[in-house]
């Protein structure tokens, strides 16, 4: 689709600096009325700044905005939705103590007088998560007790609520699954036809395949390339421009594990209450496990049912015939299991401690002699992992809060090759992580493998999952409802096998 | 999860417990729903202090005439609870609440003020003891939100202040009020009930509402729950925070003025050590500290617990020692037995 | 007829009041929370204004003791003259106030007591005992006739010494006519405290025929207790005389009939000890050449008939 | 952000000022750095003060005698105060360290204490305040890590129930010490040094230690700056709680002592509201109240400009009440210039 009329929007020369950080370093975008613009680049790239400023969220140190040609100044979110502009922001913005509609008319409340009219604005969100493909979804339902999905389309709604002309959707797919995705590009589409643009950013090039119109494409800050048409531009071409490489984006492939390799992890019967049931597996040595489900199918709490970190109802863990205590996450980690946690920054980092801390967080302890800390030797192990997982920026010491996702990732992973583990738990391992350093991810992963550990991975991509894993298992509804060789399946089964679950 | 996360594991405990218990009432704030179904605990708690109260003091204290001796001892706590509720829900804490008392009762029992009551109208004390803790509100809500002072520090500095200047202003003495027409109205009992339990009552539905049911209190708890969320779906964070303490520094002053009807004397040391009881009672009634979540019911219901404890306590002539240990017992089985019933009530859903 | 504890202008007169060398007066007191204690300072300071040759330094008020101690220490490291000293907690600052007067420092005891009589030159308190044995006497003198009269008791805060000294006058006093105290509640001496602590007490006991009140700061608080609980079937003793309390008894139309002095001049007596102390002067109207160990103040009980001899002295509660 | 996004807009801000004021040293807590550094503000302050207490009271302030007396008042509050920076950093909050430093004080000067000091050792006075501080202490970690009680509720109740205690115990009396040992330990002063100092020192330092260069300042951090994170880390969450509680009962069971020394007798009226002095200082220091972040150095500084700052008052003989708005006052300036200078020091970054 293109038109002739001045672009609806445009960003030039945009400057991001941050205290210690140049976020943007000249940016240029230009969006077109009806148009999916895809924004590409690596983790820390800039996309999420980059359109924090255009939100009215940052504002920019050089640089300047034009709507339909006329240049503008956004100072504060107000301003940007004045403009019609919407935006769906990366960490999730909703606010767990509101209800579902609260949430979607928080800041521009359907009131009189100043009191609340409750029944127009339920209305209104059950119309939004109707078109959504949610009409279910209640609108008086607290927003905390829905899971990231259940946020996400929140977010989403709202975003709708302001009938906007750009929307603005910063990885909204890295918490939904496959059937979701579905969703959100068909209103995308029905969108982009009545002539709203919409700015998508994803890891996730082949969802840029299908819904994207053009791409424009960061590196460090800059735009390395705009405009190009999604349709000739080919994946590889893609990737070159964002990482300044050349990345084999496909899972290396890894000999299958010995016949005669022992069982490290063996889970029997595991059970949790109100979550899932008769969960049985093992893990052998150098062999990686993947669990396959839809969100909010219980894979999450089996993993940490795993580790203990939450108490099972029934059912016992043994690594290598040793049973663990459950409820245990000390004991797990004793026994020589780590997990990766689904929720990066709340559950795995402390965003405020030194990336080397971070690192360290499972292992001070050893480096310490008489329970004084050794800060020298685990500063000397922090850099060895952060060269060979190239975590980016590679100072030790900048805290763990500015780093971009990918790398946040890298070093959760660091802290568990530290601590030397013999069963590793990944729960979307590569939520939110660019092509390139998924890439690495999948490589490590075969490392660990191929060094002898037994590791399972979450993931709600299933291609993703089928590719890394010897074995598969399909979670449905907190039960497993499939077990078996990762060959003999691909995703429609595995989706199928998902319908049946949740028939039966 | 994420955000209680960075709290004390208690707090955290807590919220889950809070969030899951709330999830009984789709319509959340819903008054009878909240009072039986989040407050069950509290609830449970009072009635037990209840017939503890009648089996020992039997109709000593099951009268009318000892129910309002509890409402009217509640009554000042409960009002600046309000706000605190407010200010906590927001993601605050207000501890100069009870100079704020003090200073509002002494400068609005002035000679100064008396004269002018006398001259045109007694509502001029009334409208002193607002506009002193308006403004004192209003100096610890700039200091917080644009002076980005820590909320625990700022207050704290404005209690010590406070009493200092309610002391120089009252020239250490006892204000003894003599404006017969405010007396009378604050002796007044409208339906035999005391004008102070009314002003108490009539504060709280009013604070029920403007947290439940208005846009402001909607936003006070997306202030603080996710003060960022706020700040980009456009709400003016720093305003609201500000109009957050202003409000308390109202109530504040209201309960200066009850004060000064309640015991017909603007004294410094009016008010001291309110701020504690307000939190406590606000914290026991289910808001959380970290903010997010308020309940004004079950700030309602802590506020009376704790008056009827000291009254149950008198009627059977224990010593206030006894009774201050015994409180303490109580607030922790209060709070224990909240935790387990809305545990269960979460394992129902 | 003895107009012993009023400041009498005789005593102020003579010799003694000549200006004489110079005296630095170290001052401290617990924080000024109640009329009693805000006169106490007062009546302290506009004493020493009197005297050119007397220079006043004032703590700041503090019912923390180590803080009021240190504030002694201060005084001993600036070597002041002499310090009056009305002790949050006497016993707490005993230890202090004998290194002042190892440092030759004379130290001048006001109102709640020193453990150690060596810690003050001069103690100078009222008759803590005898304020509650008046009361007594006085309530069994009204209500005596009947022998099981209620009688309700609400004292100050309650861990100083001088409020135990004063129940137990009280409890002896009643004993004396076969009473009791039947019901006992305690606040701290403010307002807020006296309406709470009242408000419930009245509520225990649906029934009383008298009620002694240790302090009428407080006092304040417990009448408007009384009037919102629309009670007066008792009559009601105060404790300390306070202005406002001597007019109602004078006035007559509440259940005050009547209270037991405790004079918040007795700082003011301390700076004037101090001063004759330190320049070495004796007191006038005493034959004695020095100033007594001990000035204990006569607690006389007012009534209607001779309120108007103790309201001029009375102190602004 | 997302964590800091449930505090006040204020302690966010102050969280990333801190947070950016602390970049500037790579090795954190490096005592110099840090006390010249992020510290900078506090320095600045307290040098203005001294330099004021010089100008009005020239040598009678700069004397070293009122230096130890600027030291011996900050020395109980100190003690308390470095517990108190334990259990923030890790997240918490304890209100009830007054009311145990009167509760230590008095169970450590009964009869029955002080006959069997006489027969054995004094020391058993000493070991008898610390166990009640660590008793109740423990009270307080196993109600908030293991019960999930709210820290503020749960040591507001051991505040009032402590005090009750004591007050039973002492039955309303001042008990004085007899026992010459612990009076001459207490009273000593080695190399002219008054004991209460070097227990104050020793205590910092042992602080500065356990939080800065041991295994449990690394979890306290940890546990503070993001418990969940923590326990997954293999961390006992928990547990850590509890000790750091415990630790901060302790402190004021050393507290309790050091009253008992100072003014030779138990009262239950000991460490009043001392706790709030404590979480000034602390706040003042810098250490953040949502936790994650610790100062003891910081802390020290905050104790130290409350008592320069009464002892300067009481040097100038100000009007009493005049003091407590002035300390108000300066509260707030010490934090604001304590946050531009912070600011300045990113910018410089
Ligand atoms: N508040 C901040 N302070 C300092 N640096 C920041 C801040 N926010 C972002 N940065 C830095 O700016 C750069 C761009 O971050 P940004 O989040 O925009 O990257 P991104 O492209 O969105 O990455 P991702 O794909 O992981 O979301 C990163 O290096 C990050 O560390
Ligand atoms: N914060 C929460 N509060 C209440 N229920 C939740 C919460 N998070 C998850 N759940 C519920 O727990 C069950 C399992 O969720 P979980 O996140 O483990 O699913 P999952 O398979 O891991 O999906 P995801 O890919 O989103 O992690 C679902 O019913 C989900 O709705
Ligand atoms: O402050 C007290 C005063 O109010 C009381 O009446 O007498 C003793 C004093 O200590
Ligand atoms: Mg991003
Ligand atoms: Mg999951």
């Amino acid at each position: 689709m293109v038109n002739e009329d001045p672009p609806l929007l445009q960003m030039r020369g945009i400057v991001k600096q941050f205290p210690g950080a140049r976020a943007l370093d000249g940016v240029d975008l230009e969006i077109r009325a009806g148009e999916v613009h895809c924004l590409l680049g690596q983790n820390g790239a800039g996309k999420s700044t980059l359109i924090k400023v255009l939100a009215g969220a940052h504002q920019p140190t050089e640089g300047e905005i034009l709507v339909d040609g006329t240049p503008v100044t956004i100072t504060h979110p107000v301003a940007g939705l004045k403009l019609g502009i919407a935006t769906m922001y990366q960490e999730l913005d909703v606010v767990d103590g509101l209800s579902v509609a609260e949430n979607i008319y928080l800041g521009h409340e359907l009131a009189t007088g100043g009191f609340s009219q409750r029944r127009a604005a339920t209305a209104n969100t059950r119309a939004l998560l109707t078109r959504l493909g949610h009409g279910d979804m209640s609108p008086n339902r607290e927003v905390g007790r829905l899971s990231a999905a259940g946020k996400q389309i929140v977010s989403m709604a709202r975003a709708l609520s302001h009938d906007a002309r750009v929307i603005v959707m910063d990885e909204p797919s890295a918490v939904l699954d496959a059937e979701e995705v579905t969703n959100l590009f068909r209103v995308v589409r029905e969108l982009t036809a009545s002539g709203v643009a919409v700015v998508y950013i994803s890891h996730r090039l082949d969802e840029i395949r299908q819904i994207g119109d053009r791409i424009t494409v960061l590196k460090d800050g800059r735009t390395v390339a705009t405009g190009l048409p999604v349709a000739q531009t080919p994946t590889a071409e893609l990737i070159k421009l964002m990482t300044g490489r050349n990345v084999e984006y496909a899972i290396p492939a890894r000999d299958t594990v010995a016949a005669d390799a022992a069982t490290v992890l063996k889970v029997d019967g595991l059970a949790l209450r109100g979550s899932f049931s008769d969960v049985s597996f093992e893990v052998r040595a150098g062999e990686v496990v993947g669990l396959a489900g839809l969100v909010g199918s219980g894979r999450t709490e089996i993993l940490e049912t795993v580790f203990g970190a939450r108490k099972a109802t029934a059912g016992t863990v043994q690594v290598s015939e040793k049973k663990l205590r459950a409820g245990s996450v000390s004991d797990a980690v004793t026994a020589g299991i780590g997990l990766c946690p689904e929720e990066r920054k709340s559950q795995g980092l402390i965003l405020d401690e030194p990336v080397y801390r971070n690192i360290t967080l499972s292992t001070f302890a050893r480096n310490a002699n008489a329970s004084f800390l050794d800060e020298g030797a685990e500063r000397k192990v922090a850099r060895e992992q952060i060269q060979s997982l190239d975590v980016r920026p590679s100072d030790p010491d900048r805290s763990a809060r500015t780093l971009s996702g990918g790398n946040q990732q890298k070093v959760l992973l660091a802290r568990w090759l530290v601590h030397g583990c013999r069963v590793l738990l990944l729960d979307e391992p590569t939520r939110g992580v660019d092509v390139g350093a998924r890439a690495e991810i999948y490589g490590l992963i075969a490392d660990l493998a191929a060094q002898g550990a037994a590791v399972v991975v979450v993931s709600s991509d299933i291609p993703e999952v089928i590719g890394l894993s010897d074995r598969v298992l399909v979670i449905s509804e907190g039960r497993v409802v499939h077990d078996g060789p990762a060959s003999g399946i691909d995703e429609h089964r595995v989706l199928d096998l998902v319908m049946e679950g949740s028939a039966a | 999860m994420s955000e209680h996360d960075v709290t004390v594991p208690a707090a955290d405990e807590s919220a889950r417990v809070e969030q899951v218990a709330k999830s009984g009432d789709g319509k959340r704030g819903g008054l009878l729903k909240g009072a039986t179904g989040r407050n069950l605990g509290l609830v449970i708690a009072l009635v037990a202090l209840c017939i503890f109260g009648v089996i020992t003091a039997g109709e000593r204290f099951a009268s009318i005439d000892n129910l309002l001796t509890i409402l009217r001892l509640a009554s000042v706590v409960g009002v600046i609870s309000i706000g605190m509720t407010f200010v906590i829900t927001g993601g605050g804490i207000d501890l100069s609440v009870g100079s704020v008392i003090g200073l509002a009762s002494v400068w609005a029992s002035t000679l100064a003020t008396q004269t002018m009551a006398n001259d045109f109208h007694w509502i001029v004390i009334v409208l002193c003891g607002l506009g002193v803790g308006l403004g004192a509100g209003l100096i610890n809500g700039v200091l917080i939100a644009y002076g980005k002072v820590v909320a625990f520090i700022a207050t704290l500095a404005m209690l010590v202040s406070a009493r200092g200047l309610a002391e120089i202003i009252a020239n250490r003495q006892t204000q003894i009020v003599e404006v017969d027409g405010f007396l009378d109205f604050a002796r007044s009992s409208p339906l035999g009930v005391p004008m102070l339990v009314w002003i108490f009552l009539l504060v709280s539905v009013a604070g029920w509402i403007l947290l439940n049911r208005t846009t402001f209190g909607r936003r006070t708890i997306a202030v603080g729950g996710n003060p960022e969320a706020a700040r980009l779906a456009g709400i003016k964070v720093k305003r609201h925070t500000m109009y957050l303490y202003a409000l308390c520094g109202l109530t504040a002053g209201i309960g200066g003025v009850m004060m000064l009807g309640r015991t017909t004397a603007g004294s410094s040391t009016n008010g001291q050590l309110y701020e504690l009881d307000a939190i406590a009672a606000v914290v026991i009634g289910g808001t959380l500290l970290i903010g997010g979540r308020g309940t004004i019911v079950g700030t309602v219901l802590g506020v009376l617990i704790f008056s009827t404890l000291s009254n149950v306590f008198t009627q059977n002539n224990l010593s206030i020692s006894a009774q201050a240990i015994a409180k303490g017992v109580i607030i922790v089985v209060a709070v224990l037995l909240q935790q387990r019933i809305a545990e269960r009530s979460r394992a129902g859903t | 007829e003895d107009t012993g504890e009023a400041p009498a202008p005789a005593a102020a007169a003579g010799s003694n009041d000549e200006p004489g060398d110079k005296v630095v007066i170290g001052f401290s007191a617990p924080a000024a929370d109640h009329g009693w204690m805000g006169s106490i300072t007062k009546s302290a300071v506009d004493e020493a204004a009197k005297y050119s040759d007397v220079e006043l330094v004032q703590a700041e008020a503090t019912n923390d003791v180590n803080l009021q101690i240190s504030q002694v220490e201060q005084f001993i490291n600036d070597g002041v003259d002499a310090i009056v000293l009305l002790p949050f907690d006497g016993a707490a600052l005993t230890e202090v106030a004998i290194k002042a007067m190892q440092a030759g420092i004379v130290v001048i005891n006001v109102d709640r007591e020193f453990e150690d009589p060596d810690a003050a030159r001069t103690t100078v308190l009222g008759d803590n005992y005898g304020m509650g044995v008046s009361a007594g006497a006085y309530i069994c003198g009204e209500v005596g006739g009947n022998p099981d009269a209620k009688v309700a008791e609400i004292a100050g805060i309650d861990n100083l010494p001088l409020t135990q000294d004063r129940s137990r006058g009280f409890s002896d006093a009643l004993a004396a006519c076969g009473l009791e105290v039947s019901n006992r509640v305690a606040a701290d001496f403010t307002v807020q405290g006296g309406e709470a602590a009242a408000a419930n007490l009245l509520q225990a006991a649906p029934q009383l025929d008298a009620i002694w009140n240790h302090d009428d700061d407080q006092g304040v608080g417990v009448m408007a207790a009384i009037e919102n609980a629309g009670r007066d079937e008792f009559i009601m003793v105060g404790g300390a005389g306070s202005k406002n309390v001597m007019e109602a008894i004078k006035a007559d139309d509440s259940v005050l009939k009547a209270t037991v002095i405790y004079p918040s001049t007795q700082a003011a007596d301390g700076i004037k000890l101090a001063r004759l102390l330190v320049q070495g002067k004796s007191m006038s109207d005493l034959v004695e050449v020095e100033v007594p160990r001990t000035v204990q103040l006569y607690a006389p009980v007012v009534t209607k008939e001779n309120v108007d001899q103790y309201l001029p002295t009375a102190f602004e509660s």
